[in-house]
């Protein structure tokens, strides 16, 4: 049970260290950074190598933004098997929305709340 | 001076970015956040009816709700600061994105600022998601048609 | 005039000065004792951070006014600028004062260049009292230029932090006992092909640099004229690189340069390489320096405002930072010494 | 940093060997020694516990810290092989901790009673789909 918490911390640090060398090694902006670790997410998945690191690394694997992409891949994937070709659209977001839904919820509320501070 | 010239002595004046310890750092922070998602999800298997599959949407939902308690409270551009990609890459980083911009538009009001500008920065993450998914996703069901792979 | 080079016949003094600051300011740059007025609250106690703004500009103005007891009706003309989109806080400012009113932006070298403009306008005779100044506000630049206040991203060693402050001086006739404006040279812009918006400093160092030699060979001067050659904004890394630039240029040495940006905030590492906003340098400028002049510590100085000239659109177009400087010579010394 | 980096690594790798365990609880008249030995047999499995009760086989196990890369193949390939061994029980397995922790939490409870429901609860949860 021990080694759940020690793979979720390597695997999710070293997804953040891929991430630090995009910025500092590629000179990516975050935003480029991000966009690229989704859709290296999504293209894992199409793989179905995404689910096994989940299993290995659960937390580790999920809560990265690649897990994003996956997530979305994972939804239409388990549609376009149901239904066929529409699936790919329709599903998509089968799986992701809380990810969407918490940030759309919790971003009003905290725009309600607070106001940003110029502090260092 | 010419371009070049100038771009070769800036180059060897500017102070050279730490990546070793910019690299440990971001998996040090990284590591944790995943970690305590770790724990959420375990307490959300533990006390209710979620699988460890199951359990990752609860986990996200709570990750971004501890992630606007420390956006509104200053914090979390402190943990950027220190972590770097290590708190961008989780899914807190993405709900930082997002409840900062909303924060910051307020004063525009609701409609036009918040509701404008939540997506001003985490929103190009969504689009190449749901784009590269949908691609991916098309390929591997027109593959499986053809019958090269099976699902 | 040849080259950008102005010499004043008339000499101009600056009669006073103004400058307020905010919270953050207060508790860490080194000048706070030096400042007229410091807020407690990073918005002056107003709704939003570009009323904010608007506060720390026309409070800049009066304090300038109320130490030469002068009245807004009595100012002729208000030259002042900022970095926010068309300058709204300067013109609401301006129509709060009620005083005829040009805008300026030269970046981060408006302090200078509204200096300039109004030692043209005093010299020529066309006005008698102008008041010129800039003015930054951190919270609301930086949700302009960069990322929303609260987003976490990680900042270099060469980024800067834009501080919220503003200054205004009170620019009339030639009192030879105050410090006065003897020459001045308008910049080129200078585009060393930089792209990085963290990284201003050295986007600027070139076009500091081209200012300095343009004004020293133009005017007939050497770097030994003056006790100090302070620039706006370029920042420990900019400061750093314009030193090098100056060895490499044939200048003797560097010992009276200064840097505002650098020493705004002591060097204070989380500041990384410290200060820039239209604010810093005017703050500056019109304090510590301005003070060192009326002491008499100071005979001759060199004021070198730099501004980086670019927009979130121009660069995420990938267009690289065009990047001004403007010098203005301030003396203690007499109308004889011309 | 690095030591606790290196404390880490050396965490990991400790925690790849730990003692194997099998639990049954069994209130039916099916003989569970096969599958004990199935259970026990699978190099992968770390602990497994299983309940047998009316028509219900439920085993919730947990597998070694590499081979959770393919825990939902190795849960499938022992459910086929205990289908061939058991061919009149409905069967679930599970590499899922829920299963494991629900599993643990009815035989520890003992109440018989319970059972049925219990389980079918389980076989409900274990189903969805992320």
């Amino acid at each position: 049970m021990i080694s759940i918490y020690i793979t979720s911390f390597i695997v999710g640090g070293l997804i953040c260290v891929i991430g630090q060398l995009l910025m500092d090694v590629a000179k990516l902006t975050p935003a480029h950074t991000l966009c690229t670790l989704v859709v290296t997410g999504s293209i894992l998945d199409g793989f179905g190598w995404y689910e096994p690191l989940i299993d290995f690394a659960g937390a580790g694997a999920t809560i990265p933004i690649t897990s994003f992409g996956n997530a979305l891949t994972h939804g239409a994937l388990a549609e376009a098997e149901k239904h066929g070709l529409i699936g790919v659209v329709t599903g998509m977001f089968e799986v992701t929305s809380s990810g969407i839904s918490a940030a759309i919820i919790f971003g009003l509320i905290g725009a309600l709340i607070f106001t940003s501070k110029g502090n260092i | 001076m010419e371009q070049e010239k100038y771009a070769h002595l800036e180059k060897e004046l500017s102070p050279k970015t730490p990546i070793l310890k910019n690299v440990i750092r971001a998996f040090l922070t990284g590591g944790l956040i995943c970690l305590i998602g770790q724990f959420i999800a375990l307490f959300y298997i533990t006390y209710f009816n979620f699988t460890e599959r199951t359990a990752s949407n609860p986990t996200v939902a709570t990750m971004i709700f501890i992630s606007m308690l420390l956006t509104g409270f200053g914090l979390y551009k402190k943990i950027s600061q220190f972590g770097g990609a290590g708190a961008a890459v989780p899914i807190t980083g993405f709900g930082n994105a997002v409840v900062s911009a909303a924060i910051e538009h307020k004063s525009e009001g609701y409609v036009l600022g918040v509701g404008g500008n939540m997506f001003k920065l985490a929103g190009s993450v969504i689009l190449f998601g749901v784009f590269s998914a949908f691609v991916v996703a098309l390929i591997k069901t027109l593959l499986v048609k053809f019958g090269v792979v099976s699902w | 005039m040849k080259n950008g080079n102005i010499i004043f016949k008339t000499m101009p003094s600056i009669h006073s000065t103004g400058v307020t600051a905010g919270p953050l300011e207060k508790k860490k740059s080194v000048f706070a004792q030096q400042f007229d007025k410091l807020y407690e609250d990073e918005r002056c106690d107003l709704p939003t951070n570009e009323d904010g703004h608007r506060q720390l500009m026309y409070d800049a103005v009066m304090i300038a006014l109320s130490k030469a007891k002068k009245s807004p009706e009595k100012i002729d003309i208000l030259l002042t600028g900022d970095l926010v989109n068309q300058m709204t806080p300067s013109n609401f400012t301006a129509q709060a004062l009620g005083i005829p009113y040009i805008g300026l932006f030269s970046a981060c070298a408006t302090s200078v260049s509204s200096m300039i403009t109004a030692a043209l306008f005093t010299d020529a005779q066309y006005a008698n009292w102008i008041v010129a100044g800039s003015s930054s506000h951190h919270n609301a630049i930086e949700r302009q230029f960069r990322y929303p206040l609260e987003y976490g991203s990680q900042k270099g060693a060469t980024a800067q932090w834009t501080v919220t402050a503003a200054g205004a001086v009170l620019i009339g006739q030639n009192k030879p006992e105050l410090p006065s404006i003897q020459c001045a040279t308008i910049g080129k812009v200078v585009d060393m092909g930089m792209t990085d918006p963290l990284n201003m400093g050295s986007a600027m160092a070139p076009a500091a640099m081209s200012t300095l030699t343009n004004h020293l060979t133009g005017h007939g001067k050497t770097i030994d004229d003056y006790d100090t050659i302070i620039t706006g904004d370029l920042g420990s890394n900019g400061f750093k690189i314009l030193k090098a630039l100056a060895n490499e240029s044939g200048l003797p040495h560097t010992k009276n340069f200064r840097d505002a940006g650098e020493e705004f905030y002591g060097k204070d590492p989380t500041f990384k390489a410290g200060a820039s906003g239209s604010g810093c340098s005017a703050a500056v400028f019109f304090s510590d320096v301005y003070q060192k002049l009326c002491k008499g510590e100071y005979r001759r100085v060199l004021l070198i405002a730099t501004g980086a000239l670019l927009s979130p659109l121009s660069y995420q177009q990938g267009d690289t930072i065009p990047c001004i400087a403007h010098a203005i010579e301030i003396t203690r010394d007499g109308v004889d010494t011309i | 940093m690095k030591k606790l980096g290196m404390l880490f690594i050396l965490l990991f790798l400790l925690t790849g060997c730990s003692e194997k365990g099998t639990r049954i609880e069994n209130t039916t008249t099916f003989n569970d020694d096969q599958l004990e030995k199935t259970l026990d047999h699978n190099e992968h499995v770390k602990l497994a516990i299983a309940l047998l009760h009316e028509k219900d086989l439920i085993a919730g196990i947990r597998v070694n810290t590499f081979s959770r890369f393919q825990k939902k193949k190795i849960a499938n390939e022992l459910k086929e092989k205990l289908e061939k061994e058991y061919p009149e029980l409905n069967i679930t397995v599970s590499a899922d901790s829920k299963v494991l922790l629900e599993t643990q939490k009815l035989i520890n409870k003992g109440k018989e009673g319970e059972y049925h429901k219990k389980i079918e609860k389980i076989k409900s949860i274990e189903k969805e789909q992320t």
